[in-house]
């Protein structure tokens, strides 16, 4: 590009930055204060952890509608790799030794890790997006390791896979409807129903965390121009 | 009884996923079926909301500011309306289309229904950041669907398609921060009543970057660089969904903002200034247009020339009197369907010619008038429309803009959509003199099934007849 | 000076650096460093003022974390793309403006 | 007063890890850099009391999308390798 119209972007960000740092100066009280409603609703959301409890009650149409973003966005990184959907990456020819031992010792270990985000997310920090890239990380080991043969799964049932805990959340979300809201939990059972959707969020967004991976366009693939 | 809002946006969500998991012959089946079921339920919602009712849905049960609110008035439903009555045409005329022309087609019903979801997410949602996730879920569908041409100019008109939108997404973020610092609540109708003209520069500062997002995800000119390249180069299906529809999802984004929670903070410089930016859209758009070689490339700058249109609503609705920001109002609706209905005939009409003669030169379309008369006949509806000649609901939405320019004493705007109309009858004209010559030897023309060219000819149709059933359109509409 | 307020000025500055990057940087992988940095920078200015009088505020990190996920989404979309464009094209830019044939 | 301290010197390390990854020369520089300023801003979730972003930080910001950039370096520089530009 050239020098004027750089120096022109650079002196509008520079100018926009110098603005937002004087109203970020002087910003007035806010009107309303989430924090107490949070604190006030809590009882009822069915977990403990506030954090949780307002990704997956307070706005959890919110977190239905990201889910959605990740699917789309590895169904666009499939066209973009211009594959069948659920085909995935070339194994590397030779696995190295040493990547197949460190997958065999490490991947129980993040499973492990997995399992105690999903359950800790209730009351503590954790919770199905940290799980899930805890795993996705270990299914990306296993597979580089070539411990993971690319046929382990048919491409039908890896897509049943990946969409399983979008269409659970959706069941759940669209079940209410009948003499409620959208995602309107029934308090006493809120606990499970959110444990159960995080269940299954975890382990389709580790697939689908993977699969942004493993299906990037290969490596000398294609040669169209 | 069950609430028509969340099933709006969970029957797409629904049928894309299901169209991801058993592949494209049952996506099609599965899609049309559920964007006829979406087409009943935006009508049953219409009738709902007409009379300026207001309809709300709390989701999760919860309250705003804590939860998220869903609402319906005016405004929103004819742009659900809109929405799905343009995309079940098109659904139909893609799987005519992806039966012959295999690219993306193994994608597109998925990437379709996130789309569609998306966009009803987006017209039925009162929450800012809400709204943030349903835009990136409408630019990344619509990205993926460009990208799914498979050409190497289609993946680069896909990127930069894509890092205009995340740009765009990007400003309004930093908005959304802004208000939620300053007012501690996202939820569009709380904002709505806590800004007043006494507000933050922080308040100003959001304004400025939202409205720029959107402007940036619009095309506004000069921000239409990626337009024509996404638009032009993906598969006809595409551009139709995109031209029509996606553009004004952003747009309508901008209104909604506009006229409620900035309302005190807006000034008639800054509305001069989006008019201004709309009549150099016009004129430059239509221009460029003229220029082009290729149908697709020209109907892509069409569509920048007609966002120019769109963006008139500002100046003629800040500041002016009731009647004329009413008429405003009525006018730009008005012309995003029109447009709609329209742009969606001729891209698909594009995609017959492809499909058919295997290029779309404009220099070679001679004898197309004999060999494909309907799709020939679409081209030229959808132009009487895109001119704003009577009886055309083009015609009409351009009448009530004048009208609300000459309410409003800008007579300046009249002299850019008369010069705009001319300059687009030039283009439509272009194309049509050419498809009525004679063919040249070397092309030849494979026929097509009934379904490459019936959707097409029925929106442009239906941009048509629009002109005489407007008053159901704009009686839904209700007051501003 | 609260961390809140400090970390929110910090976000306005990564915010701008990365926005000007994504207009400016010429190669694509730049690009898209230059958007996470930008969305990095959106992040801490949502969370950062919200707690600008030193408190917790569990809304403003739930959002967060969804724009976490989604910036994830976009920059493995925007990596395919780019690398779809290499194998294409040789390079990771874009090709010069060809005027239409 | 230290911690304080720390985090201006977190602040600014994140400012110059940023700008660092915006202007390294080599790419390859340039996603060590920004893996850098992920695990930075996972320290300053952890400072702003966000444990739960500082573990998606971690492992979603800095860790796959920095797995996502090297491996596009790797096939960026693999490709150049063959067909020298």
């Amino acid at each position: 590009m050239k020098l004027l119209p750089r120096l022109g972007v650079t002196a509008v960000f520079a100018v926009l930055a110098a603005v937002l740092v004087h109203a970020v100066l002087n910003l007035p009280e806010p009107a309303v204060r989430l924090g107490g409603a949070v604190d006030k609703a809590l009882g009822q959301s069915g977990v403990s952890h506030p954090v949780t409890a307002v990704l997956l009650n307070f706005r959890g149409y919110d977190t239905l509608l990201e889910t959605a973003v990740l699917l789309l966005a590895l169904i666009g990184v499939l066209t973009a790799s211009g594959q069948v959907p659920g085909s995935m990456r070339r194994l590397p020819s030779t696995p190295h030794a040493f990547l197949q031992s460190l997958a065999r010792l490490v991947s129980p270990l993040m499973v492990l890790a997995a399992g105690y985000l999903l359950w800790a997310g209730s009351h503590r920090p954790g919770g199905a997006f940290q799980a899930a890239a805890v795993l996705a990380a270990g299914i990306i080991l296993l597979y580089l390791a070539g411990l993971l043969p690319a046929n382990a799964a048919s491409t039908s049932s890896l897509r049943a896979g990946l969409l399983a805990g979008f269409l659970i959340f959706l069941a759940l979300a669209a079940a209410p409807l009948r003499n409620g809201a959208l995602l309107q939990y029934p308090v006493e059972m809120a606990g499970a129903l959110i444990l159960l959707i995080e269940s299954g969020l975890t382990l389709s967004l580790a697939l689908t965390l993977a699969g942004l991976f493993l299906c990037l366009p290969d490596e000398f693939e294609e040669e169209d121009d | 009884m069950i609430d028509i809002i969340p099933l709006l946006i969970l029957t797409p969500l629904l049928w894309a996923s299901l169209a991801f998991l058993f592949g494209p012959v049952w996506g099609a089946r599965q899609a049309i079926a559920g964007i006829t079921l979406q087409v009943v339920l935006a009508v049953m919602l219409a009738e709902n909301v007409s009379g300026g009712a207001l309809r709300t849905h709390a989701a999760g049960g919860w309250e705003a500011p804590l939860g998220i609110t869903l609402s319906a008035d005016g405004l929103g439903a004819t742009m659900l309306l809109l929405t799905q009555v343009v995309a079940l045409p098109l659904a139909f005329y893609a799987e005519a289309y992806f039966s012959r022309h295999r690219d993306g087609s193994d994608t597109f019903w998925p990437l379709a229904g996130y789309l569609l979801a998306g966009m009803n997410a987006l017209f039925l949602s009162a929450d800012v950041f809400n709204l943030y996730v349903t835009l990136e879920l409408v630019g990344l569908a619509a990205v993926g669907l460009v990208a799914s041409g498979g050409s190497a100019h289609s993946v680069a008109a896909a990127l930069r398609y894509l890092f205009a939108t995340l740009l765009g997404s990007g400003a309004y973020l930093l908005g959304v921060a802004l208000l939620y610092a300053a007012y501690g609540t996202v939820s569009l109708a709380e904002l709505t009543s806590l800004v007043s003209e006494a507000a933050p520069t922080a308040t100003l500062l959001a304004a400025l970057l939202m409205l720029t997002g959107m402007a940036i995800k619009t095309a506004l000119f000069p921000f239409h660089f990626w337009l024509p390249p996404a638009h032009g180069g993906a598969p006809a299906p595409v551009s139709a969904l995109l031209s029509a529809l996606v553009i004004k999802a952003s747009f309508y984004l901008a209104v909604r903002l506009w006229l409620t929670l900035f309302l005190p903070l807006v000034t008639p410089v800054s509305a001069q200034l989006f008019g201004v930016l709309g009549a150099a859209a016009i004129c430059w758009g239509s221009v460029i247009a003229l220029r082009q070689t290729r149908l697709k490339m020209l109907i892509a700058y069409s569509t920048v020339a007609q966002i120019g249109y769109l963006f008139l609503f500002f100046p003629l609705a800040t500041d002016t009197a009731p009647d004329a920001v009413q008429s405003a109002l009525q006018g730009v609706t008005l012309h995003a369907f029109s447009h709609g209905f329209a742009k969606a005939a001729m891209f698909a009409a594009a995609g017959a010619v492809i499909l058919s003669t295997g290029h779309d030169r404009i220099g070679q379309l001679g004898g197309i008038s004999a060999h494909m008369p309907l799709t020939v006949f679409t081209l030229a509806i959808a132009g009487v429309s895109l001119m704003g000649l009577p009886p055309s609901a083009g015609f009409l939405a351009k009448w009530l803009l004048i009208d609300s320019a000459i309410a409003s004493g800008q007579w300046w705007w009249i002299l850019v959509m008369i010069a705009g109309g001319l300059l687009t009858a030039a283009y439509v004209f272009k194309v049509l003199r050419h498809a009525f010559l004679r063919a040249e030897q070397s092309v030849t023309f494979r026929p097509l099934p009934r379904m490459a060219e019936w959707p097409a000819f029925l929106l442009a149709l239906a941009s048509l007849a629009l002109g005489g059933r407007a008053t159901e359109v704009l009686n839904l509409l209700g007051a501003p | 000076m609260t961390p809140g307020l400090l970390f929110a000025l910090t976000g306005i500055a990564l915010f701008a650096c990365g926005a000007a990057g994504v207009i400016l940087a010429p190669h694509l992988l730049r690009k898209i460093i230059s958007f996470n940095v930008m969305g990095s920078g959106a992040f801490l200015v949502l969370v950062g003022l919200a707690q600008r009088d030193g408190g917790v505020d569990a809304v403003s990190q739930a959002m967060v974390l969804t724009g976490i996920v989604v910036s994830i989404a976009a920059t493995a979309l925007a990596l395919a793309l780019a690398r779809r464009l290499l194998n294409q094209c040789g390079e990771m830019r874009f090709p010069a403006e060809t005027p239409d044939d | 007063m230290t911690v304080l301290a720390f985090d201006l010197l977190l602040a600014a390390s994140l400012l110059w890890s940023a700008i660092r990854a915006l202007t390294a020369p080599d790419p390859f520089r340039a996603v060590v850099m920004f893996i850098v300023f992920g695990l930075l801003m996972a320290l300053a979730w952890a400072r702003l009391g966000a444990p739960d972003l500082a573990l998606a930080e971690a492992a979603i910001g800095a860790g796959l999308a920095g797995a996502l950039l090297f491996d596009s370096v790797g096939h960026l520089r693999a490709r150049s390798g063959r067909r020298p530009k």
